[in-house]
């Protein structure tokens, strides 16, 4: 039987590797704080996080980067006033702004499969200094590559023992395409469901993309 | 010719005047600040759908404190509601709809616009140690219809925002279609902007003195 | 208030203009047939029909080939036995054989706004003679382009007034991203539901990528 | 050494010989032919989740005449039934599965395989008027593991499909890791192919003479 639930958050965290690059969900909702936390106590160093907002001065993201255990965010935007920004003009973190529209759409590119694509999104900004471009049908577009995690930290509202997934309203954000981008899929999900329970039309994400559940009940 | 006395619109008056011209039926994106305030002043029975980055497709009204869901919130992290007829997608098909052209409209705040439609709305200097750009350039040159909604001139030493070329780091280029501020509405032209409307009271010329990029009159 | 039912099928055909560039979802299920049938009574010509199959030498397809109103077809293949191999053998019919995950890829790009993307798929073979490729982390890659339809023919199972759709099982196949990648979309629904009767989370195509919705009973 | 005996397997031996080397939990995508009947030789109660192009994640057994559902078919547009935990997702999706490295293995059926690990299962001539290509290029490139089902020999005058190099049109270079046909088991090894198994009463030497390329032994 195909069975992805663990019982323990350690369990969860096995095994993440120093240098991993971890792709973590959330934008407002749908962050998966158990799992950060999770990831705090774990220990793993010079890490790769990849994540809608660089974050504020608290939360879990705060305190994660408060470790000095990140060695570089990939985001599309950082407060000036955060852990993030300081870190950074300190020289102690490596900062990678990438447009919110790109960021979803090269960690797409990594789950499907595509090697490169072309946008026109920040061709003629600051952003796209020292990069390829090319015109295409007269627009100015830019060479952006994939996004791949070692492991992606996922937030769901359902789950079931495959993995299948559902997300809460807007909580959905980045977690179906972060779920397909990484090796290693770590979910914690409010609710644990049978088998069949979900319709199979309306599962947002499907199991395939996920690798191991923790059942961490809402609050 | 002088100048009766005007009174420039404050914020909401802004929102109030673009939400006048968005049509029934318009599927739009509002960035954050004076945009956001736009949807309050579409009346209810013409059917605007509204489109947050991060998935929601038909945001309602604000929720009363009582009913804040957790779950739902606008690309400025704020709670709302979702309308009837509403639906949820992921942030990859949410960026799909604005960058494949399926806005009819977004409208963004700025820093700075230029006669040619260029936009400056993330950065304020190409020196700024941290950047924050969101999802600015995908609605950017992703949309339909590209509108801004700003003062017309700074609050310190009143500098105009409407300028021949921006002096900020861009967020996208040639992508201006209208520009909404505090004293006037002017559309960028191939030519150049274009006065749409003015405040009342409100004369060419002073408009004229207090914007850096050269004003035409509507033809006609 | 936004409402997108017609009420005859010659409405929702209304405008195809000569030329057109029409995609036709479908895979054995989820072919909107009534509106294949309303495309042949139509009369546009000279037209490119996008379609992942070019079909069997019976149905709608068949039909609409025989009527020598097709200029080209792009589609994963064409059975040797059939209206478009003859055709295309006669001279009478083009030809653009795209396998069948580029072609989902392509017609998903050209809904989400990528002006090209690079893919592995194809690059070493006989498909990609001519053309441009290039290696990304050691693998051959090539170049694809995003396929944009004037029109799409979409079948669904549900629909509200503001085009959110539905789709049965696999009928769902190509429906969703063709829709999202014409200008003018066209769909055939089995069933017309009030607004608000489809759960906000589980709509398969938002009406967003909707202009024209026909009811057409399931027989 | 003579040969014993021996009776090369039929198709349904082959796709039972491919079922006993699938372990539970893996993500499988079967081509049409013989590969479409290796899942009717994995027991029930070992849970292997199979992917069809079209959409469908978790294809259960054939459906009853009488159970058909027109709504839902495999990519060989055969009705299927969906098994309990299955999903349905649309086509740009199931082919992110496939492309972005999700399926634990797929098998496709081939009229040759080459000792790099080529593949040819399209095209008999770069010159046929009408091609049909399908998902199998997608497939091929996409799958962590790609297997092959074919007979070892050509039915008319018994040539080898096992190559050193393809004769025909390539689906994709240097993908097969291993072979099924209806004599043996053959691993692609960055040596050429390895005899992993063959068929009771065939010796290595018959196999080899049965086969253009080169065979090793099994080291050990």
């Amino acid at each position: 039987m195909i069975h992805k639930f663990v019982s323990t958050t350690e369990e969860a965290m096995a095994g993440i590797p120093d240098g991993a690059t971890i792709l973590l969900a959330g934008f407002g909702a749908g962050t998966p704080e158990h799992l950060l936390k999770g990831l705090i106590a774990q220990g793993a160093k010079d890490l790769t996080l990849v994540v809608n907002a660089g974050g504020r001065d608290d939360g879990p993201i705060a305190e994660l980067l408060a470790t000095e255990r990140i060695r570089k965010i990939v985001c599309s935007f950082v407060r000036p006033a955060s852990v993030a920004a300081r870190l950074f003009t300190a020289g102690k973190l490596e900062l990678e702004i990438v447009p919110q529209g790109t960021l979803a759409e090269r960690i797409r590119a990594g789950g499907a499969g595509i090697q490169a694509f072309y946008t026109p999104t920040a061709a003629d900004t600051l952003l796209a200094e020292g990069r390829e471009t090319r015109v295409i049908n007269g627009r100015n577009c830019l060479l952006e590559y994939p996004i791949l995690g070692d492991v992606a930290l996922i937030d769901a509202w359902q789950a079931d023992r495959w993995g299948n997934l559902t997300h809460k309203d807007s909580a959905r954000n980045f977690n179906p395409i972060m779920a397909m981008a990484a090796k290693l899929t770590i979910v914690q999900t409010a609710h644990v469901v049978e088998l069949g329970d979900l319709p199979p039309a309306n599962i947002h994400t499907p199991g395939v993309f996920v690798q191991r559940v923790l059942h961490v009940p809402a609050q | 010719m002088s100048d009766t006395p005007f009174k420039p619109l404050d914020r909401n008056g802004i929102a109030a005047r673009i939400a006048r011209d968005i049509p029934e039926g318009w599927f739009v994106n509002l960035g954050i600040g004076i945009p956001t305030g736009v949807s309050d002043f579409v009346p209810e029975d013409r059917e605007v759908i509204f489109h947050a980055e991060n998935g929601v497709i038909g945001i309602g009204p604000a929720p009363s404190p009582e009913n804040v869901n957790p779950h739902l919130v606008n690309a400025g992290v704020t709670p709302i509601t979702l309308r009837t007829g509403g639906a949820f997608v992921h942030h990859a098909d949410s960026f799909a709809i604005a960058r494949g052209g399926h806005l009819d409209l977004c409208v963004l705040g700025a820093f700075e616009v230029a006669e040619n439609g260029d936009i400056a709305n993330w950065a304020r200097s190409p020196n700024e140690p941290v950047k924050q750009v969101g999802g600015a350039m995908d609605l950017a040159v992703g949309a339909q219809r590209l509108w801004v909604a700003m003062e017309h001139n700074t609050k310190g030493n009143g500098e105009s925002r409407i300028r021949r070329v921006c002096s900020y780091p861009l967020t996208a280029k040639g992508v201006v279609r209208r520009v909404y501020t505090d004293l006037a509405v002017l559309e960028v032209t191939p030519e150049g902007f274009v006065v749409l409307d003015m405040i009342p009271g409100l004369t060419f010329e002073t408009l004229q003195a207090r914007t850096e990029a050269p004003l035409r009159r509507m033809p006609g």
